[in-house]
């Protein structure tokens, strides 16, 4: 089984959820980040100081599928979540080596 | 009946004179709509300090720094109230007389609110700006108690983030008595109307004696803050990563309330000095609206043009800076004048909080320098010009030309030969004395606070955020 | 003495007529008690508009724009204070006998708050609805001041999250200047009652003139503002993603503290309007607190009913809807008109905010329609009902039968013959007239802006968020 | 003439009991500045409740339950408006002697404000505490249903984070008319100045018959809603996890901006109680501030002392009981007395919310026990010792001796012969009383809730919180 | 050594940071996030607009151990975090090729 | 290609990032965590409730590197981030199998 990491825009969170839902991923987990890279921050102004704010607010989602599914999860996400500008994000994929639903302690593929 | 003949036959400015040292002082009558003015400008002048002020400069704190502030204000608003009753209110009220000092501070006769002896003096009385209109003193003394408060909280934006809560309660004790109790003695101790119609032989206050004017406390408070806080910030040095590390308020949101209460509050602050419930409250008023809504709007407008956008903190931040500029100047401009002083203020404060300070590289966190001394300062100085009815302003009224009538003095009073120049002077000299005083005061109670508590706290509490290093809670737990 | 028996013989009110145009009117004295009133009511006015009016509007935008909420609101603020005084009060209370359209607006004779020969007419008075009952008029005219900008303030909740700051400054010059002021001279500027009783030939306002009852601006206020913020949020469309996206308020608690400051200051609004501290100002107090609070539980029972919930956001919308609602009717109803109005006020503003409004899919960002439009034309229609004796209302004054006193008008003057079908129809001409001029003038004002600065920001800026793109902050750096 | 010459040869006070009988009632006669007094305390008491008690409670619970504690305080709000002026403005003070439980409750003479013959009696008047001064009786109304609706407020706050809203809707319903209406009319219905003067022989409340002394509310207020809110405390159990995991304040932040309005508003509170704009009211709000002062400085200081740190919490608390602790001896004690109240409650607050709480283990959330239970308890006694003008208070007026002039009562009046054992035994008597009715009251008003709707939610719903289960809503998207 | 990362509910944390102490492990990393699974969220009302609130908020855990710990600790949580409720949430295994305490520059098992 | 987890003390980021910048690294996610391990909390007291808060807040800087720079990118977060007091934190390196820049769809290291 693999862990998809996918960092998107935050705006773009409920159409990718919709998408993957209808591919039938049933479940995933988002955190709310902050990144930095090509996409330019901006500058705040307090009284006489300047910030340059070098981090723009993106969510990462994080999504463990059945290694055969990887692939159209990454799919889905890439055609979802792409406005064309700078900062649409990127997706990574890790292995799992274990997984254990709580609740049942059912494993694997079976816990997701 | 002859006597009067010849008093009708004379010069009748002549007449009053000869009739002066005869005539005695109007009996003080209390009107129930100005005592109710009063207690409604008490109670909106603490609405000013908290949770105004506490807002206005909790906002501008960094998270971990949130409760500091706002414990810091809160104590200070408690300990200023049993400091100017038990003493300080004496201090600035009474006569000094009988001591050489008397144009520096007064006496001790009415410590404890004048209750020593036991009694519960609830008729005494003082005068207004009216000749014969009378005001409760416990009134008069819960009102300048909430001065007495706000300025030594404003003060404390000089050094916020970094100083000891210990050395706060040291200032809170030792600040109003070494310092605010003799400045607001020597702008606003005087014989009053009465006193002058009938030739007081009492010691006045120093500045008051320059003829300097400062209608509501522009020097009182707001350049006696200033110049606290200034040396404050000077003495304790820089938070840590000052330039380096990025500090945004952490809730422009609870400062924008904050500086909506101010301006509410401040009415009562300015309209209230008047003491009494009439045309020149209602002068305070109109002018506490126009300067305060052009200097918002001049500043956001520099800033505009200088900075690129129009910030909301630099909407409110000329807020209070034409608040500051019109509190000397609001009971004896016109509201033109007001309008030009709030147009200016804006603009001088502006540049004093960004080019001026980061030129000099002091860290005055929450500009009380840049705002409340150099807002004061201008405003003290533009009330001795706009003042002059020739632009507009209400001029000055000579009590010693008051009215006599069957041997009593009474309204209505002359008004004062106005020269600008002598007006102006005397302004200046009432800014350099505060200024001087203050900046002296101050260091002297620094040192001794220093001596015994020290001022800042450790760079690991410093780091770790005053809230949980000196108060061991957390502002927000969402 | 003959004169006197002839008097006695006649028939009273005949006489009286007969005695009018000899009779004079008095002279306004001015009481220190409404004076301290009309100072306070100004005052919580402002607390109202900031922070109350823009915390209640800021919580419930998304955090992104939360800045910009409170930017537009202090600005708006601001600006209408300069505004107002400069030249709207003259274009509101002047008489406009002078030229054409007197029944429309005024004329420019006290612009600059009359300060235009340099003079400082401290004062001046108007008279109240007391006759022979005086205030200074720059108490007026600061209390009016207030009026000007919450009433510019609560339009722009119809756009929010989407326009440029730049239109909202010219917003707030131009929109009280073509719309509210003229409205507010149309229903506000009269005689007065010592004008009624003299037979003044002063032109009044139009909405006056039909007989029109708004005691504290139901109609001015309320329907002016409401409508001007329908007729943009359409001008401007559908804020991105409205109707997919999620946009819940970002800070619930601060809309309920905003409220809550809007029903404190609207004391100030309601009971002030009585320009004087009598039974009618407690009369409108009264009101004021059972219509609100039977709106507020209206709203959350039927949303409990409808919705499964009672919510926090229904019940201080409800809040809303019945100050709005009982605004126009403080004054001249009873408390149990006063809660019919409200429980009904309640349940209509809560089927236009909800199943109406979706039907309709227009995006009222802070529905300044259903709660403002709705909520005071249903109190001004109300008004002409309630208003009425036999339902326990106040009834209505006729200062063309005030009582003479050796030659002078005085108290008690006599009441207006009520007759409900007239009523109502002089209330529903009031409404159409305000409703087709704040429609007109808002487009026009719109258009001036959109071809001069534009009105809406780029898509970019706004999902980015007006905080960050329009005004350089954050609202929160936790 | 003859007549004249005994009553100058004889003892004067018993000529004056002599002529007692003969003499009558003043008229009353209302001051407009008075009025404009009565109209700020009843908004600012507004103040006090919403944002003010709804920011203190809210700040101090989790976030999930926020928008709960919102929507209970303002929700009681509006539902203890229209209760009051349904009906329990008229058990409260009207008179019931038509009934055997006069001592007890009033009658329905009153309800719906005295409007239910659909006349509006704007001019009913009702009398101050000066002989023949009067004010408006609906304003007197609406004075006191502000005080209903915080009391109910205040009581919720011992079962906050588990109630169901609609136990809560029943309660506002249901406790003011058992118990805090027939409580007021116990401590606060009496036949006023001139009733006394004139001997009336109507039925005063129980616990003025004792001659316990309540100058703003300590017992009908703070002891009944403390009480009420124990026992509801223990009724409902504590909350899940109590004791286990950490339930730290979601913001402090909100709770300072709270207890700051609570400060700001009790000066309506307890100078308000005084009806009139004069001496009293003055020296009621010295001691407002000096009290609260001292208690928020020394609660801090033990805190300091026994847990290491000076919290803004343990400030605010310690104001918050000084507030308390000074209401019922607000007009009473004089300044010194009123410092030393405030020294002792920070302290015995202190250590009923820490180590006696904890010692029990009772689950009163927001500590309305350890505060106004307590702090009430300890005002209304110390209330009977300070009042002694030997220890500098203002001692009881006894209007059984005002003087008499051409046949009417009228000031001054003489005042009480005082004796501390009596005094003290009066006050105590009243705490008991008190304290009985709202235990055994509250007990029934929570029983029959109980029975109809639950009291408490489900440990689901406990566990998500009522923001989200009871409400639909959340009180952040940030 | 592994990275064994746990999706639990928010008040469960301290009952499974304690158990954890007690087979001596002795640090862990907390997220808080936002979880879309089978447990369903609920509606939320604000005038005419409804919206279905799609996640729930749980806690990640992140906790770095001897790979011979691993089943100690996934035993740990999955006792302590259970509620047999829908929602209680899972367990991932991942690999950790490195590891370094900065203070120290100790590395593997020796920096935790 | 490797994905480098490192948790560090806040005040600390601006110092990192702008180390990482300089040796070449384009791009990092960064997340607020909450910490436990050897660095003690802090106490809180609530009138009369005392917590003992055992979490601290931390940053999580996650950073997608060719496997070739992960020494470096370590050694240079170690320097930086090191204040040489407990709590400094703890670098973690995991593998990376796939990786897409969600913009263009370029793949591995053409991704970062
Ligand atoms: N090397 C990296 N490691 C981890 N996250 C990265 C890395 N580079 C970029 N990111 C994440 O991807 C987001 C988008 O990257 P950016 O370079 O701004 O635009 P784009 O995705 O178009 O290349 C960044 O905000 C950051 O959160
Ligand atoms: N495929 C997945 N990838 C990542 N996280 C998941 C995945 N499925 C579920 N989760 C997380 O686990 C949590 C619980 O899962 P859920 O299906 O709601 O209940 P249960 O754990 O009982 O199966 C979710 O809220 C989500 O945070
Ligand atoms: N086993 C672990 N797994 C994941 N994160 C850990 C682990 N141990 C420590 N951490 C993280 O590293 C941070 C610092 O560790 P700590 O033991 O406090 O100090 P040091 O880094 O000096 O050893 C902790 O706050 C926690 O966030």
């Amino acid at each position: 089984m693999k862990m998809v990491i996918a960092i998107i825009k935050p705006f773009k969170l409920e159409d990718v959820r919709k998408a993957l839902d209808e591919i039938g991923i049933e479940g995933l987990t988002v955190t709310e980040v902050k990144g930095y890279g090509r996409q330019k921050g901006h500058t705040e102004i307090y009284r006489g100081a300047e910030y340059e704010v070098t981090f723009v607010p993106k969510l990462k989602l994080e999504i463990a599928v059945p290694t055969e599914s990887v692939t159209r999860v990454m799919d889905t996400i890439t055609s979802m979540a792409k406005t064309g500008q700078i900062g649409d994000g990127k997706i990574f994929v890790t292995p799992i080596e274990q997984t254990v639903r709580i609740r049942t302690g059912e494993t694997d593929t079976a816990a997701l | 009946m002859a006597a009067l003949a010849t008093a009708v036959l004379v010069d009748p400015s002549w007449a009053q004179e000869a009739a002066a040292p005869a005539a005695k002082a109007p009996d003080l009558t209390v009107d129930k709509g100005d005592t109710t003015w009063m207690l409604i400008s008490t109670i909106i002048v603490l609405l000013m300090t908290i949770p105004g002020l506490a807002l206005f400069y909790g906002g501008m704190v960094r998270t971990k720094n949130m409760l500091s502030v706002l414990t810091q204000v809160l104590a200070i608003q408690a300990i200023a109230c049993l400091v100017w009753f038990c003493w300080a209110y004496s201090i600035a009220f009474t006569s000094g007389a009988d001591h050489g000092f008397g144009s520096f501070f007064g006496g001790f006769t009415k410590i404890f609110a004048n209750t020593v002896e036991g009694s519960v003096p609830l008729t005494n009385k003082v005068e207004s700006f009216s000749i014969g209109v009378g005001m409760y003193e416990w009134l008069f003394m819960c009102f300048q108690m909430t001065f007495c408060a706000i300025t030594t909280a404003l003060a404390i934006g000089g050094f916020a983030e970094r100083i000891k809560f210990s050395a706060i309660v040291a200032f809170a004790i030792l600040w109003p008595t070494v310092v605010y109790a003799p400045i607001a003695h020597m702008v606003w101790y005087w014989p009053g109307p009465s006193g002058v119609a009938t030739g007081s032989t009492d010691v006045p206050g120093l500045i008051w004696s320059f003829g300097a004017l400062d209608f509501a406390g522009g020097t009182v408070v707001h350049i006696t803050a200033g110049i606290a806080g200034f040396v404050g910030a000077i003495l304790l040095g820089r938070r840590l990563g000052y330039g380096k590390e990025p500090m945004p308020p952490h809730s422009l949101v609870l400062t924008m309330v904050g500086a909506s209460l101010l301006w509410v509050g401040w009415f009562g602050f300015n309209a209230g000095s008047n003491l009494e419930s009439n045309e020149y409250a209602i002068l305070a008023m109109a002018n506490t609206f126009i300067a305060t809504a052009a200097a918002g709007l001049s500043w956001m407008l520099v800033e505009w043009l200088f900075k690129g956008k129009p910030s909301l903190l630099g909407l409110v931040s000329g807020v209070v800076a034409g608040l500051v500029a019109v509190t000397p100047a609001s009971g004896f401009v016109g509201p033109m004048g007001a309008l030009v002083l709030g147009l200016v203020a804006g603009i001088v404060c502006f540049f004093f909080c960004t080019a001026i300070k980061s030129a000099l590289g002091y860290d005055d966190t929450l500009d009380v320098f840049g705002i409340h001394a150099i807002g004061g300062i201008l405003g003290a100085l533009a009330t001795g010009i706009l003042v002059d009815p020739a632009l507009g302003g209400a001029g000055i009224v000579d009590y010693a030309k008051c009215t006599v009538t069957d041997g009593v003095y009474g309204a209505p009073c002359g008004a004062l030969e106005y020269n600008m120049a002598t007006q102006l002077l005397a302004q200046a000299k009432g800014v350099l004395v505060t200024v001087a005083w203050s900046a002296i005061g101050s260091l002297a109670v620094y040192t001794v606070i220093a001596v015994i508590f020290g001022l800042r706290v450790s760079e690991e509490k410093e780091r770790e955020g005053l809230d949980i290093s000196e108060h061991g809670e957390r502002a927000y737990n969402m």
